[in-house]
This record gives C-alpha cells, structure tokens and sequence, in this order.
C-alpha cells in the first residue's frame, strides 16, 4: 500500500494530487525549485524540499534530485502531474530500478506512445483508424493519382523532402489531382532537388475530440467517454467541454471502444488519453496518446463522477479497477477553461506578476483547481498558468451560463488575465452552437476582440473612484506624518524612546 | 489645489465638492456625481448611484496613475495635479522610448546580439528574453548605433527595464 | 417572464439566489439594514437599497418598505429566502396584492403548514403518518390504559396544563404503565390543579429524516428523495447529507409519495421541505413542513444534479416542471456542514468580529456557498453562520474524507469558528458508520471535545512564528521612524512639504 | 535586550541566535531551532523545519498578545520583555476582573436591571446582553453593591467593554 508519494511537479497540478492524498490519508511530500519557494504547494505538503535554481532542467526536470528526494523521505510512490517528467521514459524507468512506484504506465507505453511512426504503426495493427496516407515516397505520378483516389478526396499533397509550405498541394476536386500532383512534384524537384511526394487525409474542419481511459495492472480497461477540445490557440487548448456537442451515441461507443483498444496495444497501465481529429461527419482518426493525466481531467470527474488521481493511486497500488464500462456514465455537461497570466488584448503576451488580490468566484457547480493566493508573484519561469475554472451544469446551455456567472465575478487584480477573452468566447455564436471546428479562434478573431460594454456611466465612475482613492492615500500619508511629528516629541522626551529600541 | 484627470488620453478638471462619510459628491468636467463609495478591500470599491450598483478594482502602478478594472474593460487614469502638470512640460515633447529598448514584462535575458558602438539596421535583432516558456525577440525599426549594453545573457529582467541604449537619433 | 428578482435576504442566500438569477440573465435588486452596508450581497446585485436600521423588524422584516422598492425598481418578483419573511403568509398575500409574484407557496399553503394542529389533521386527512397520540386530554385512568395499548409502547404520558417536565412520565414496559400514568396524574394535580393528561407515542432513537419537494402550478408534484438532518444541537441543524446513511430503497419510495402527498393535500407550489421524525426501524411520521428552500437545499442539488432556485424561478414564472418523478436519481453523497462564528470550546458562544483572513478550501468536489471577504466584519444583529461548506463524493466515505481535507484546509482567521468541532464530528465512530440519531452530540459530548492534536513540535514552533512576528514589526516600526525623521528633515528645508500639503 | 515567552501560561526565555534571510536560528528554553520561516501573507505563516511544514494564522489581539493558530488548536503566546515584566509586577496580584461586569463578545445591552447605589445578591442578573439571535443574562457571583452604571438599555458594546462597576471589595 502506497502511504508517501512525493509529486514531481507544481502549481495546481501539484495541489489537485495532494488534495486526493489527503483524502486517500496518503502523505504528500512536496519537491520545489528556488523560485517556487513561496508557491503554495509547497506549503500544502506534509514535507518540501528544495532541488534546486528556477530552470527546469535543473530542478523540475532534475531526475536525481528528485530520486534522492524520494528515498530520503521514504515515498513509497511519485506522481509526476503532467508536463516535466510525466512522460520520460527513462524516468519511469528509473523509479521501476529504484523500486520507487512511478504512477503512470511503464516505460514501454511511453516509448511507444512517444514515436509518432511507432505510434501510427501500433495503432493500424490494433485495428485503431489513424489519418489515411502513403507510408513510403511516391515519386511516380500514376502511383500517386491511385494513393489519392484510394484514400478519398480531400488530400494534402506534400513534398517528402519538405518543409516550409513548399512543394505543397490541397487538392480538393477530382479534376485537379492530376495537375496539383505535378504541380508539387516540380516544386519540391526545384526546391529540394527530389519530386518524392507524401500523401495524406486533409481534415478541412477538423475537431479534437479525446477519449479518457483507465487501465489496471489485470488486464481491464475502460473508457470515461470524450472531451472536446477544438477551442485551441497556437494548438494550445483554451476551452475544453463534455460531452462533445457533436457526438452521437453510436461514434461515442465505436471511439470508445477505440480508444480502449489503443491504450490495450501498449499493455497500457494508468490514466492516459486517446487523442482523435474528427472531421464534420465524425470520421475520426488516431492523432497521439498522452500517456499521462490530462490539464483537463477534471471535466471527465464532473460528469462521470469518478477522481481520476484517485484511481491512478489505486491502480499504482495494484488495485482492480472497482468498476466496469457499463457501470460509467456521463451526467450533466462541464466545461473548463484556463486562465492565463496574459494580455489577450496585446497578442497574448505573458504577463506575469504579482497578484495583488483573487476572488474565487464560488457557489453551486464552481471548481476552481489554482495554486495562487493574495500577494502571490508569478514565477517568470514556468507555465503563466493561474487557474483552471470547471463549471458543471444539468446541460450544456446551463453550463455555458454558469460559465459566465463564474467569470464576470472572478477577480484578479494586479496581472491581466485571459478572463474577458475567456467570457467572450462563450458569447460567439458559433460557440453558443456547439458548431465550431479547431480554426475557431481564427474565425472568429475579431468577435473575439469585442468586450462586455463599460458604458459611459461607469468608466466615468470608475474614473472618479481612481481620484478618491488618490485623495484618500494622499490624506492618510499628511495625516501619518502629523502624527509621527507628533510621535517624534516623544522621543524627545526619551519616554517613548525606551520602549522602541 | 486644482486636479484634472486623464481618463484613456481625455482630460477635465475635478473636483471633490462635499464628502458625508462615504457619501461624495464630486463635479467631473460640467457633470456632477452623487455617490455612495465604499472600499470594501483595499482597492476593491463599491459604489452605489442612484440604486445601481458598480465594482472597481484599482491598481495604482505609479502615485498618480491606476489601472481601473470593472472586469469588460482596464481604464487608463491619470491624476494630474499643478507639480505633474509642471514636470510634463517641463519635458516637453521628447518624451518617447525610441532611445532604449525595454520589454512590457519581466523575464530573463537569452542573448544580447549586439555591442557596443556597433551599428544596427532596421529589422536586426537587438535582444532575446525568456518569459513564461516563450521567447520573445526585439528588434530595431530604424538604423542605429548602440551606444550602451545594459545586461548580460542570464540575467533577470523587470518590466520596462532598459535593456540596450542607443544613440540620439538628432 | 420574470426579468428583474428583488432579493428579500441578506448573506449566504442572498448570494446563492443572486448566482442564478445571473446564470437565467435576471436582473437582481438587493435590500439591506443599514448593518449590512459592507455585506457582499449589496455589491452583488445589479441593484441595491437601504430599506432600515441593523434590527430585523425595521428592516428585513419591513414588509412596507420592501414593497416599495420592488415598486420603485420595476422589479417582477420577490424572492424570499429563508427565514426572515419566507414563512410570513401575510408578505405572500401583499406581494399578490400588488401584483408582484412571490417566489414561494400561496398564504393557504403557508397558513395551514404553519399552525401545528391544523397541518397535523390535515396530514391525517391525507393519509400522512404522524406521531401517533391523543387529541383531548384525559382523566379517566381506564381510558388512559386503553389509549396507551393502542398507541403501543414507549410513550410519553404528558400533563395536559403541564410544562417544565412536571407531570412528565416516560413508559416504556407494560407493567409500568398504570403506576405510570397514576404518578403522572397526581404530580399534574398537585403541580396544576388539573389531572388531564396526553398520551404521545416516544420515539427513542429519533432521526431527522426530510424530503425535498417540488410542485408547480399545473399540479405536478415530485420529490427530491431525503436529507438526513440528525446531527442537531439544541434543535439547530449542524451537519446535512444525502442519502440518509440508514434509507432503504423501499422506505425511501414509500415516503417520497408521503411527502408528495403532504405537498398536495395544501395544493403546494415551489420548493418546501416535508420534515419526518423516523424510529431506527425507520417507522416515519409527519413532524412539520417548511414551505420555503432550506439552508441544506444543496446537497439535494448536488445528488440529483438540479438548480433548486432555478425551479422555482421557472415555477413562479407559471412553467411546468420539465421531469418526472421516474427521471430524477440520486448519484454518489453530499455532506453539508454550517461553519459559524462560534467558540466551540465555550459552549458554542457567538463569536462576531472581524475576519481578518479567509481563505475558503478549493478543488475537487466542493462547494462553498458563502458571503463573507478578507476584512468583513460579522454584524452581531444576525445569525453567525459564516459559511456553508458542502462536499460531494462518489461514495459516504468519499465525501467524509473530502469533508475532513475541506475543513482542514478552510482558515478563517479574526473569529472563532465551529470547524474544529465540525471536523471532529466527522472522526465520531457512530458518524463515520452513519448510525446516529439526534442525540448524536449529547451522546458523544466528550469525544467532541477532542481535537486533532497540535503536538509539541507544532506547538512550539508555532510559539517561535509568534515571536518573529512581534520582533519583525518591530523593527519595521523603528525604521519607519529613522524614515520619517528623515523625512522631517525634507520637511524642514521645504522641498518635500510642497508636494505633501 | 531580554525576552521570555509564555505559551498557555509557560515562560521561558527566547532568543533569536542568527539570522540569514528567512533562514533563523532561534533558543527557546533549553532547546535551538533552525526554521525557515516564511510570512506569506500578513500573519499567515508558512514554516520549513528539516523539511516538514507547519502553517500558522497568528492575529496580535494586543501589541505582545498573540492568538496562534494551528487549525487544531489556537495557542495563546504573550511575549514578556523587561518592561512588561515590570508593569506587571508594579500591578501586583489585584488585577482580577471582580470589580466590573463586561461581556465576552460585542452585541447590545437589553436590559440593566440595577442602579447607581444598589445593593446586589449573589446570583442577581445584572444586565441582558444580546448578541446573534442569543440574549445572555450576566449576574454577579457574591454580594455587591452597585457604583457605576456605564451603558444604557439599547446601547451596542464592544467586547470586555465595563459595563457595571461595583463597589471594591476590600
């Protein structure tokens, strides 16, 4: 039984994983760069140590650090959160030769998961779909025009040498295959001095819908369903939902089952994820697997009602899973969004600092998974992550309008945040719809740039508060020096004095 | 003593015409405004006019100048009382940044591309600093000498730190 | 269709019904006492007026002046909360007189629920068990005895003039019962000059078991299954949750129709509570109806996956109910604990004062319905209930353990609070196994007194933090000191003086 | 200058030895401490003691009087320094509360059932106090007379504010 775990990361990820220890009475046992000194989840643990300056590479990402950390405070287990070590094989490895239980799956899934070429080929032998495309060059044009019209129009025609754009072609009807094969073939001969061209599914309104799942170390594995995470900036996710509001019960079932087989091809073990591109019409193809939890795990618990580090604890520790596929089900809808430290209205540039006050918003259907605290100063160093905000509502609309509640009253004060472009995201139409595709953001640049309306009334009042409040600060300092001029009679006098040295 | 206030760029003049505990009437401009102004935290206010009710959150990142967050929108203020209305045009108009460069956040500082009395062209990459795991490079818009390095690589970098100085463009 | 809600509350419901008004785009009006001037639910609103003086009776009792302001402001309702006007069928008839919808039962409703006598005959009327008892005084002993056998033992024999126990016998064998009921008769003659007495069926080991319900306009009426409420202290609910630890499946069907039939028999309309006093056989019966929403509405929220306020906006606005009976589950358990201004080792006196630090306990499965901010001072003229902390877990044990990281992490610092005692309630071997009854507290008095042990390490540690603090402000007050006769000496050259008067 | 410490009525003496940062070295009693303390916000305290962590709320109810708390508990610290030792000493054993009535927590005066010059049994009720919904009646425990009546029926309080003074004892 796992009675220590030390968790190999920070921020709230760090604090989501203790918070279950606590639950599970496990005892945490914090690790911190010089930089993260004052984070909470330093605090938060029952032990903390220090292994080293801010960069990663030399703290976080310190492999033997954090092994010496382990067994000089006897952690049985490590979670490793997500990002930093969460899927480096040789550090699974690692805790494996150190007996040290790493909570994650072995070094094989990792590795096999983390070649995109292993990756595919597993996933085809698994009988798994993955984007249709050559596998070898093709330099013959008949060759090519048969792969194209085997794998379906639309296709993206791409120079194998390539790179950059060139030697580039979509090809969308029949009557242009010939003419664009060509076309990409003397391009790429011109510009690489090779015309061998690759071949490949183009996915026009491409969604990311992921499936979560769940293996033990007996052989049984499930899926929690899907996630929708189409709303992403710079392929970054920013809104993530579920359930999908494209999903049909039938694809839900046939991804799962998909999803179930893929992490079964690896002899997976853990929480992991199956990420698809889907198209409009639900074809749906293998994209990776995150051999790790998820930043937005948490939309899964609310609606299927399970704590997913909970259960990776219980898998680490050997345990059966306590619950089969049919006994899962989705209630309710959840959405999740992440607040940046950034200026959405100036190219979202980082804008770390420190935060001069946070107000949660609270109340029926609100999680907040956060790590910061009045007077908190953003490290500059790691993810300008502050906190993700999880609603839960009976469906999606009211999720959608919870989501909003929670974010007109969620106040930060001292660094901007992607709060108003988060809010305006749930204003767009297309969002509103549940129709909306990875370029949504793009699309919708400029409706994104729109503000809920200051009117006139209030920035003039706001305008005037900002003198009161310089008049106060100015009063409250004449008024201090009176008194200290005051004060300084005392002194004088020697009687106050004495007391004051 | 007279204060104006600048709010996103336009100026009026203001004035505190009666104050009963938290009741306030103030004339800003020709208009005149009753409120009832509570600060509930520091900097966190609440004020209430005619029955509506209204929340601020300041920040006043220099004496006379905030940052009012009513959660659509920041709202630029500034106080302008006789000694900054003094200093400003005591400043003049050569009050611009085009002699330095600096960066709108903290961060740390991944190469310096340039020396000393070494001229630059339009477009060249001046500096490179880390923030928050992206990395961000400045860059000159006209050609110029550098007159001064101010940091080395690896150093930490506040907000409007300057960076690299260069030569007066007169 | 209600577009603009005057809030009739002050604290934590003010706030709870102001989120879902939010959430269906309805604009909020909010009254308060002049007391509660910095109270959060003033700022909340879109809307707020002062409607009297800090006592109740001038203010949130003012049916006159709250009248006025629904007026004033166009407002379409009014939403009660609980206690202050919630039960007052007197302010439900005035808001109908004046055309203004009141989010809650008609005056019949709250009249006949309100008068013990006449709710206990009308639930008689529709075949609702109550407790089983006399309903004239008697004297005759024969008629006592035969009184007694049908009721079946226990029984409380009470004198009819009686109070103060006087007159009091509690029968619990056959043999005792003439002698009991002789003794009962004469100590009432002496004591009263009157030897009538009642006879009431004794519930030995009772529990507090309630049913939520919902019926809207068009004679639908459902139930929202249990709370189980027996966690009591001098009569005041201390600590909520749902399923009851000690419901059938069968019991639970049987008394959810009860309760429905309760709702019907006084044409409910809206969200009320049907309250059973329930032997450990889970022999149930009638015990009164609260016809307004309950301070523990939310863990029924949390288990069935509903918006209770929402349902009743949407009631009052004339809508059917959107499900069935057949429709609505309970899905995993919800504990609700009332945090308050308290000192528990004192005899629970109110602590009012000022919170000078809160930092509410945030992530997974909690939920915190609450009104207070970092500086807020507690008025004395209101109930001291800080805050409701409400957990939800896939299982009981579950949401204990998420009940005990939530209190452990919940700081409050200014005032003393109840959270000591409501962990230590959670460690209670009867509470942990779910069986207890109303006498919980008094049954388990010392162990209630017991508290997680700050060990000498932590103790004297936590002297030395104390010590640094001192020494640090003072050294801060010395140098502010050398700082400002530094700054007399600017004062005195006249060059800082200019900008400072 | 000396100091002692007094945890739930204990003393012993205290001393910082050395101090580096956050990192502190300190004596109390017979026993060193080597702790990295950290105030993360005013009065919330986060402590590193050979890698264990303690949290801490403090509140300073009066300059030397702390109300530490642990969440388990909330421990009373006084610090004692040369001249709170003398003070106390100067007051000498008559400092008992005998001599007036007050009240724990802040709230209003319901009822004052006696007057100047009165005399008191023991057990008498005093005064009504209400406070949250609860009206506690406060009486004295031996026989008194009355000297002093300081509030009125429908005056707010503050807490451990005198109320009724009597008559000295001796």
């Amino acid at each position: 039984m796992i009675k220590k775990i030390l968790i190999a990361n920070r921020g709230e990820i760090a604090i989501r994983v203790m918070n279950t220890c606590r639950e599970m009475g496990i005892q945490t046992v914090a690790v911190y760069s010089e930089a993260d000194y004052s984070s909470l989840h330093v605090s938060y643990a029952d032990e903390a140590y220090c292994i080293g300056p801010a960069p990663s590479a030399e703290s976080y990402l310190n492999i033997e650090k954090i092994i010496e950390v382990a067994k000089k405070t006897g952690a049985d287990a490590i979670h490793p959160g997500y990002g930093f070590l969460s899927e480096n094989a040789k550090f699974s490895q690692r805790c494996k030769d150190e007996n040290i239980i790493f909570i994650g799956p072995a070094p094989y899934a990792i590795d096999t998961m983390g070649d995109k070429i292993t990756a595919r080929k597993t996933m085809m032998d698994a009988g798994v779909p993955v984007v249709p495309g050559t596998k070898e060059p093709i330099t013959d044009l008949d060759d090519a025009v048969k792969v194209i019209k085997e794998i379906g129009l639309p296709v993206m025609v791409k120079a194998s040498a390539g790179g950059g754009g060139k030697g580039m072609r979509l090809v969308e009807k029949e009557e242009d295959i010939i003419s664009s094969v060509k076309a990409a073939k003397s391009e790429a001969l011109s510009a690489f001095g090779n015309d061998a061209v690759y071949v490949e599914k183009y996915i026009s309104s491409p969604h990311h819908i992921e499936f979560q799942v769940l293996a033990d170390n007996h052989g049984n594995c499930v899926h929690l369903f899907e996630r929708e995470c189409s709303v992403q900036r710079r392929h970054q996710k920013v809104v993530e939902e579920t359930p999908s509001p494209i999903m049909t019960e039938e694809v839900r079932k046939e991804m799962g089952k998909h999803a179930v087989a893929a992490a079964q091809a690896v002899n997976y073990s853990g929480a992991g994820t199956i990420e698809f591109i889907t198209d409009d019409n639900l074809n749906y193809y293998f994209l990776e697997m995150n051999t790790r939890l998820q930043v937005e795990h948490p939309i899964t618990e609310e609606v299927v009602g399970l704590d997913l580090v909970k259960e990776q604890i219980k898998i680490a520790n050997g345990e059966k899973l306590s619950f089969k596929q049919e006994d899962l089900g989705q209630r309710g809808h959840a959405i999740e969004v992440r607040i940046y430290a950034e200026d959405p209205d100036n190219n979202f540039m980082p804008n770390p600092g420190k935060i001069e006050h946070i107000q949660f918003p609270l109340g029926p259907g609100i999680r907040n998974d956060t790590y910061v605290y009045n007077g908190f100063e953003i490290p500059i160093y790691y993810d300008p992550m502050i906190s993700k905000l999880v609603v839960w509502g009976a469906n999606r609309s009211d999720a959608i309008q919870r989501m909003k509640r929670a974010l007109k009253v969620f106040k930060i004060n001292g660094v901007k945040t992607s709060i108003p472009f988060l809010y305006q995201i749930m204003e767009v139409e297309s969002f509103v719809k549940g129709r909306y595709t990875t370029h949504f953001i793009q699309n919708n640049e400029q409706e994104l740039k729109m503000r809920a309306d200051c009117n006139m009334e209030c920035a003039e009042i706001g305008t005037i508060v900002a003198f009161l409040d310089y008049m106060n600060k100015r009063e409250a300092k004449l008024s201090s020096i009176n008194e200290e001029s005051a004060s300084s009679k005392w002194k004088e006098s020697g009687r106050k004095f004495r007391f004051l040295i | 003593m007279s204060y104006e206030i600048s709010i996103n760029g336009e100026t009026q003049p203001i004035q505190i015409l009666n104050r009963d505990g938290n009741k306030i009437k103030v004339q800003m401009g020709k208009a005149t405004y009753e409120l009832d102004v509570f600060e509930r935290e520091p900097g966190i206010y609440v004020v209430l006019r005619n029955g509506k009710t209204y929340n601020y959150e300041l920040q006043a990142y220099e004496p006379k100048k905030y940052k009012v967050n009513t959660f659509s929108e920041i709202l630029d203020v500034e106080i302008i009382d006789p000694e900054s209305r003094y200093s400003k045009n005591r400043k003049g108009s050569h009050d611009d940044d085009a002699d330095h460069i600096s960066t709108p956040m903290p961060g740390q500082v991944v190469k310096v591309l340039v020396k000393e009395g070494q001229e630059v062209k339009a477009g060249d990459t001046i500096v490179v600093v880390s923030a928050m795991k992206m990395e961000s490079e400045y860059k000159v818009t006209t050609d110029r000498v550098v007159q001064k390095v101010l940091v080395k690589e690896g150093e930490k970098i506040d907000s409007n730190q300057p960076l690299v100085i260069f030569e007066s463009l007169e």
